[in-house]
């Protein structure tokens, strides 16, 4: 099998799944749905799998092949082609494995839903377009993937179209992300002006060429153009990655079935913005403006959301915000070139991520689709493998050390520390007081999960709809195809970070993908101190983060586990902030009533004022109305009397007379 | 000289007044017969003009015989006369206007600078005694204009057609013969021949 | 064969109209069979104009001419390039479609229904093959002959108004261009547009001329602010009437600016330009926002067909900026092959979505969108379909209408950037309107008992969406073809257009 | 001393005196017609008269013909009076509207 049939199969797969599961969803069946996905995107994974290996191993380099010409306009080739480097490789190994999981997890999750084919072709899909946007070498394709993602994850946050909150999640999802996509085909139509082309290797090989060009605005404004293409672009990436101020959508999207917010909403497709700007990193090194931007979004994003996450009580929102936060600490990550930093969080942050949301989905079910926590508590002795899992998720989250999560996160915070861009200061303090703010909420969701007293109570005979906190019967452990994703999540959750952190960060593994300029190189400064996993993970306990961390544990555990009444009377005493945060800043309700119902009355003011009002009453039935008129007003004249036709022409024949008699002269 | 003139300004002004009365007076009937008398006037004066033929034809003809139609349908018809009188006061001021204004105008065309006073148009010499009006008419009317003489005939002709045609009116009800119908009427029309078998006789 | 391809193209359909006619009204079977069968022979018979196309010249091909009118050397004259062929394509495309379309919706006078279409389809293939002023003109107004006839027919409750003021506008528009025709021809002496083509002619009369054409195409096409007869039309029409005038009669507004007034009247186009330019974003913000607020789902589609129709005008002017910036025409050509990338696709985007709502008011007999909900429970197939029409007309990669906006995009950058930057809100707002459509009426629970009873499409509907959403994913996923017909003649033009015929 | 003005002036003030006929007579379709046979007769006048100063007999040729014409369209212009009285029972203009749209 040649290469480029293997790189082909790896997108293809799925999409053949995905297309048996939908088209012919009555005729496989259920059980024929999930084994035509699950093998596609099982064999897939393997073939990423074998890439990679042959990757490590040597064997293979980077590949740049084309598929084949979309199309080719005003000179200018557009092509479908495939760049398998190692961060490439890297994010389909990440994507095949999250998904393939996703895929066992739903047989169980979705057992009972009537969409099940459906969901199985959704999410099959999902994986071709995600691999069509890591795999892509050209910004073409990479934006069909950007899009073909967005409307898989709308399809998906509208699974359940039934519901009224879901569809409006799928349509402000869309809507957000296609604001985004706007900046996005901007930086894309700026790539082909300053360089003709769209593919990555020749706009990345020439990048350096272009600096100092500008673009001239009309307007009289000249801005640079690598910045503007920076900043164009990474506006998409806000959309996609749900950074501030685009990030509204994805709490929302917490409206799609678990796994989706497990596979999409947390694990893959919005890491794609990451993954993006890490893609980009060639011409995001050459503005420090764009990268300034980045860092200080994310910024604001790691430590806002954060906040937010401590006073939602639906356990799914809680892990929805801890992404946006984490996802923030990514782009922080980018925004101080530490690209490497940033694309090895995305790979730990998507394993325990979605073993969080997959184990919150495990609760969800034994406790019959109740998501919120004030009726939770207690689980822990019904369901040991969940709570279990749940407890390595959320060590890793909160970067315990020797946990996944400990060190993409302490990575980014020193890569922080260590660099000189201008406002890393306040990225520095905002990564850092987050490390706290993560602990809290992270802390707040187990122990009101599955610690402490039990706040539903077992009845037999509550019928088919039992108001909340009300269950039929004992809440149970998950099934194995539940569970045993679970486990497999929480392997890497524990062990991929000190696995891989020597290679990825240090040892230059992504250096054929990602270009640092030595001025900005703060991973090589955090190098000459590395001196292996486990003496970073000894040395953590002299650093801040970790005690943070503690405090924040030990906050919780005060707040949360021992005296719950804390937590109402501190909401109590500082109600603005209480208010601020419940409301997630008004981020909603301002979007909602200025672009949303602003949009809409808009559009009607203009409809019934100009289009209905001036254009078609004003002048087109105006004119008719004239014609009218001016007849109505001729046609008095025409009484249909011959003597008033007679007097007209006494009338005229005198005013005739009259003009010859002036006329002429001598008269 | 003076003769003539007085004899002009009778029967202009006779002729002014006749003409007044025809478009005032109430009842149509008057009104015609003021209209003959415009006439009348008219054609004194065209025999003033020494234009005999066309002066008797007038009488002749209109006074003869288009005024008498007026007259017949006037009378035949019976109108009432009080809507048709409608709006007289109301106009009278506009026509009075009207008819002044056009008055005017005409006038002082006629009238500046003696345009159509005798420098321009000297007084023509009476015609010699023995000279016929109606003879040297005659002879234009058939030699130079004879084709419009004709065209003039086919007008009258139609005009009698049109007016017989539109005042023809075909009344049912009443019983008339059919000339035409009587001559196409063919024996077979009148007369059956039935065959039939002799009828015995009774009781035979 | 290819000396009468052209003539077959336009006068079969028209023939055959005319043979569905006098089948009768009493045999509405016969009807549909017959005219099914020549729209598919018309278009089987088309094929060659993509096959046999020689796509490496821009001259004239499959060309008929003979004289018809010689006193006025008016002559019929017939022959395609890179731009008219692939709209006669598309237009023998919709022929069976629309006939498969009106099956069982049309009860009344099927056949009268049928001819109309039939005959309707020749004339427009003869506009779009017609090289002669003249003989352009007739087709171009005899075409609205029968579309008056299907609207005012076959149309809803405000038929008689919507069909008046469809043809008003249009009438008013073209009876400028017939100025400007007779102008020329007076000026040339000839009726071939070819001649006019290269003909000289002083920049006061090339702006009179661009006015009188722009006042035509603008309607027709149409554009801000002439295009209130649109969404009556649409609401008015039936189903078939509303694709072919989306699908094809819009497309006749663009190729008028292809074929008259960019190559005519070059240099009025160059300083007129900002006028069109700006037209064309106003339709794409404006119409965008007025088809967010709309109510009935034909209205909403019709807006956002002059949305849409606002990328090609762009997409077709946008040569000129790009021109008097760079000094050449790099980019440009982007544009103008975006634009029409943008009206095949278009034809093939609003075609189906004027189809899906045609197949929900089969049903409930209802375009109001507050009169559905929950579509999508009873109608999956329908509501699969409907979805992704919705997205391809948001513009989603992947789908033909993504890239016509695209390029369009892509090249009103090089122009401009605030060109783009309107454009691309499109992307917003097109999604907007295009996706809330699709919440209000195929998601969500079911909002009432008729939508409760709905029934899922049958094959014969399946059939005529699923081509359609081949098609559009087809030209979504490789555009080239239809980028090979386009390019030299778009080349060609914009070396054409770039060269002054001031005398 | 008659000059060719005093004949004019005559078929002027006949002239005049109809059209105000015609303005104060509007209902009353027989006096219109009277009125016209008036106007005739003042354009008669001056043909006359100017044939009688010209010295030319073409002008009273042409009373001849007018003389014609005129009562052909006094027949015609009656017996349609006839026939519209015999419809309408009413020879009133203003209520002669049938044709008005």
């Amino acid at each position: 099998m040649s290469l480029q049939t293997t790189l082909l199969l790896i997108p293809l797969l799925p999409l053949a799944g995905a297309i048996v599961a939908g088209i012919f969803r009555n005729q496989v069946g259920r059980a024929g749905s999930h084994v035509v996905t699950i093998l596609g995107v099982a064999i897939s994974f393997g073939l990423s799998a074998w890439v990679l290996y042959q990757q490590v191993s040597g064997t293979l380099d980077s590949v740049n092949i084309s598929v084949y010409t979309w199309m080719v306009a005003d000179g200018i080739r557009f092509q479908v082609g495939f760049l398998v480097d190692h961060l490439t490789t890297l994010m389909m190994c990440v994507v095949t494995f999250v998904s393939l999981m996703v895929h066992i997890y739903t047989i169980g999750y979705m057992r009972e839903d009537p969409g099940y084919q459906r969901f199985f072709s959704y999410i099959a899909l999902f994986t071709f377009s995600m691999l069509m946007l890591v795999m892509s070498n050209n910004f073409l394709q990479l934006f069909f993937g950007w899009e073909a993602v967005g409307l898989v994850s709308y399809l998906l946050i509208g699974f359940w179209f039934n519901k009224e909150t879901a569809i409006a999640a799928n349509l402000k999802a869309f809507l957000v992300n296609r604001v985004g996509d706007f900046g996005f085909l901007l930086g894309i139509a700026a790539v082909l002006l300053t360089f003709g082309t769209l593919d990555y290797a020749e706009v990345f090989g020439r990048a350096n060429e272009v600096v100092g060009q500008t673009l001239s605005v009309p307007g009289g404004m000249e801005w640079d153009m690598l910045t503007f293409i920076c900043v164009c672009l990474f506006i998409g990436a806000m959309g996609k990655s749900a950074q501030a101020p685009l990030h509204v959508w994805l709490p929302d999207s917490m409206e799609g079935p678990t796994p989706i917010s497990a596979l999409i909403h947390a694990a893959t497709m919005v890491t794609a913005g990451i993954f993006m700007v890490a893609r980009m990193s060639p011409l995001f090194e050459m503005s420090d403006v764009a990268l300034s931007f980045v860092m200080l979004i994310g910024a604001v994003t790691a430590l806002s959301m954060g906040l937010i996450g401590i006073v939602q009580n639906d356990v799914k929102r809680v892990i929805a915000y801890s992404t946006l936060s984490q996802l923030g600490y990514m782009t922080v990550a980018l925004g101080v070139s530490a690209y490497s930093a940033a694309i090895f969080h995305l790979m730990t942050h998507a394993f325990f991520k979605a073993l969080l949301f997959l184990g919150a989905g495990s609760v969800i079910i034994a406790l019959h689709h109740q998501q919120d926590m004030r009726y939770m508590g207690g689980l822990r002795k019904y369901m040991p493998v969940t709570w279990i899992t749940a407890w390595v998720g959320t060590l890793a989250l909160v970067g315990f050390p020797f946990f996944a999560g400990f060190y993409s996160k302490d990575a980014i915070i020193e890569a922080v520390g260590a660099s000189h861009r201008w406002g890393s200061g306040f990225a520095y303090f905002a990564v850092v007081i987050g490390v706290l703010i993560t602990a809290i909420y992270s802390f707040r969701l187990l122990y009101l999960t599955f610690h402490g007293p039990e706040k539903f109570t077992v009845d037999k005979d509550c019928g088919e709809h039992p108001p909340p906190g009300q269950l039929a019967h004992d809440p149970e452990e998950s099934p194995l195809v539940v569970t045993v994703p679970l486990v497999l999540l929480a392997i890497p959750s524990v062990f991929i970070g000190w696995l891989t952190i020597e290679p990825v960060l240090f040892g230059g593994w992504l250096n054929d993908s990602i270009v640092v300029l030595e001025k900005n190189n703060v991973l090589a400064e955090l190098g000459e101190h590395f001196h292996g996993a486990t003496a970073m993970a000894q040395h953590a306990i002299y650093t801040l983060p970790f005690w943070l961390m503690i405090t924040g544990l030990i906050a919780a555990t005060l707040i949360y586990l021992i005296r719950p009444s804390v937590a109402d009377a501190i909401a109590r005493r500082l109600p603005f902030l209480y208010r601020l945060l419940d409301h997630k800043y008004y981020f909603d309700e301002l979007y909602l009533k200025v672009f949303a119902r602003g949009g809409v009355r808009l559009g009607r003011s203009l409809w019934h004022r100009a289009d209905a009002g001036f254009i078609d009453d004003g002048i087109v039935n105006g004119a008719a109305r004239l014609t009218k008129w001016l007849a109505a007003l001729v046609r008095r004249w025409q009484t249909g009397f011959l003597y008033d036709y007679a007097f007209a022409m006494i009338i005229g024949l005198i005013g005739i007379l009259a003009v010859w008699v002036a006329m002429v002269p001598g008269l | 000289m003076i003769v003539q003139e007085l004899i002009f300004y009778a029967y202009a002004v006779v002729l002014v007044l006749a003409a007044s009365m025809v478009i005032t007076v109430r009842n149509p009937v008057y009104a015609v017969l003021f209209l003959v008398l415009t006439f009348f006037s008219a054609a004194a004066i065209w025999m003033l003009l020494e234009a005999e033929f066309l002066a008797i034809v007038l009488v002749v003809v209109y006074v003869g015989a288009v005024m008498v139609l007026f007259l017949f349908v006037v009378m035949m018809l019976d109108i009432n006369l009080v809507p048709l009188k409608e709006g007289f006061i109301r106009y009278l001021p506009v026509a009075i206007l009207v008819a002044i204004a056009m008055a005017v105008e005409l006038l002082m065309v006629l009238w500046s600078k003696g345009r159509f006073g005798t420098d321009m148009f000297p007084l023509p010499a009476p015609n010699p005694v023995g000279h016929s009006n109606t003879r040297a008419l005659g002879e234009l009317l058939y030699s130079n204009y004879l084709l419009p003489f004709e065209v003039a005939g086919v007008v009258l002709l139609v005009a009698i057609i049109a007016a017989i045609a539109l005042t023809l009116r075909k009344r049912t009800g009443i019983k008339i013969q059919d000339p035409g119908q009587q001559v196409r009427t063919r024996s077979e029309d009148s007369v059956r021949l039935v065959k039939m078998k002799p009828e015995k006789p009774p009781g035979v | 064969m290819n000396g009468f391809l052209l003539s077959t193209l336009i006068w079969l359909p028209i023939v055959g109209g005319i043979a569905v006619m006098l089948v009768g009204g009493h045999r509405p079977a016969m009807a549909r069979g017959v005219a099914l069968l020549v729209t598919m022979v018309t278009f089987l018979w088309s094929l060659p104009l993509f096959f046999s196309f020689d796509t490496t010249t821009a001259v004239m091909q499959f060309v008929e001419s003979r004289p018809w009118v010689e006193t006025f050397n008016i002559r019929y004259y017939l022959g395609v390039d890179g731009f008219s062929a692939p709209l006669i394509l598309l237009t023998s495309f919709f022929g069976p479609l629309v006939v498969i379309a009106g099956w069982r919706s049309i009860t009344k006078n099927v056949n009268q229904y049928m001819a109309a279409f039939l005959v309707m389809e020749g004339l427009m293939i003869g506009v779009f093959s017609t090289l002669d002023g003249l003989l352009f003109y007739i087709f171009f107004e005899a075409m609205l002959i029968p579309m008056f006839l299907v609207i005012g027919i076959w149309g809803g409750p405000r038929r008689v108004y919507a069909t008046l003021k469809f043809f008003l506008y249009t009438f008013l528009g073209s009876v400028f261009m017939l100025i400007g025709l007779i102008y020329l021809y007076i000026q040339s002496g000839s009726w071939n547009i070819l001649d006019w083509h290269t003909m000289p002619l002083s920049l006061v009369a090339q702006k009179w001329l661009f006015l009188g054409f722009l006042a035509a195409f603008s309607v027709k096409i149409p554009m801000f602010p002439v295009h209130t007869w649109l969404p009556d039309a649409h609401v008015e029409a039936p189903t078939g009437g509303s694709v072919i005038l989306a699908a094809i009669m819009l497309k006749i507004g663009g190729y008028g600016f292809i074929r008259f007034s960019l190559p005519i009247t070059p240099d009025a186009s160059a300083v007129l330009d900002w006028l069109v330019i700006a037209l064309s974003l106003i339709a794409v913000v404006y119409i965008g926002f007025v088809a967010l607020a709309q109510q009935d789902m034909k209205k909403l589609i019709a807006y956002s067909s002059i949305s849409h129709m606002g990328f090609v005008t762009l997409g077709l002017f946008v040569a000129f900026s790009i021109y008097r910036n760079t000094g050449g025409v790099a980019g440009a050509a982007l544009g103008v092959e975006g634009a029409m990338v943008q009206m095949i696709s278009h034809g093939f985007i609003s075609g189906a979505l004027f189809l899906t709502v045609g197949v929900l008011y089969d049903r409930v007999h209802s375009r109001m969108i507050k009169d559905y909900g929950g579509v999508a429970n009873t109608m999956p197939w329908f509501a699969l379909f409907a979805v992704f029409f919705l997205m391809a007309n948001s513009g989603l990669p992947g789908t033909s209408g993504f890239v016509g906006e695209f390029m369009v995009i892509l090249s009103s950058f090089q122009a401009n950037f605030w060109f783009a930057f309107l454009a691309a809100l499109t992307l917003i707002l097109g999604a907007a309107y295009s996706l809330w459509l699709a919440k209000r009426v195929i998601f969500g629970a079911v909002a009432n008992r008729q939508v409760e009873n709905l029934q899922d499409i049958n094959s014969r509907e399946a059939l005529v969406l699923g081509i359609l959403a081949v098609a559009i994913l087809f030209f979504g996923l490789w555009p080239q073809p239809l980028v090979e017909m386009l390019q030299v003649s778009v080349d060609h033009l914009l070396q054409h257009i770039v060269q002054s015929k001031v005398m | 001393m008659l000059t060719l003005a005093h004949f004019l002036t005559l078929g002027a003030i006949l002239f005049s005196l109809s059209v105000a006929g015609i303005f104060i007579n509007r209902k009353n379709i027989i006096v219109l017609l009277m009125c016209i046979e008036l106007m005739l007769l003042g354009v008669n006048m001056n043909f006359v008269a100017f044939s009688r100063f010209l010295g030319n007999l073409d002008g009273q040729i042409f009373v001849f013909f007018i003389l014609t014409v005129a009562a052909a369209e006094a027949a015609i212009g009656l017996a349609i009076l006839v026939v519209v009285f015999r419809n309408r029972k009413t020879i009133n203009v203003a209520e002669l509207d049938k044709l008005k749209g």
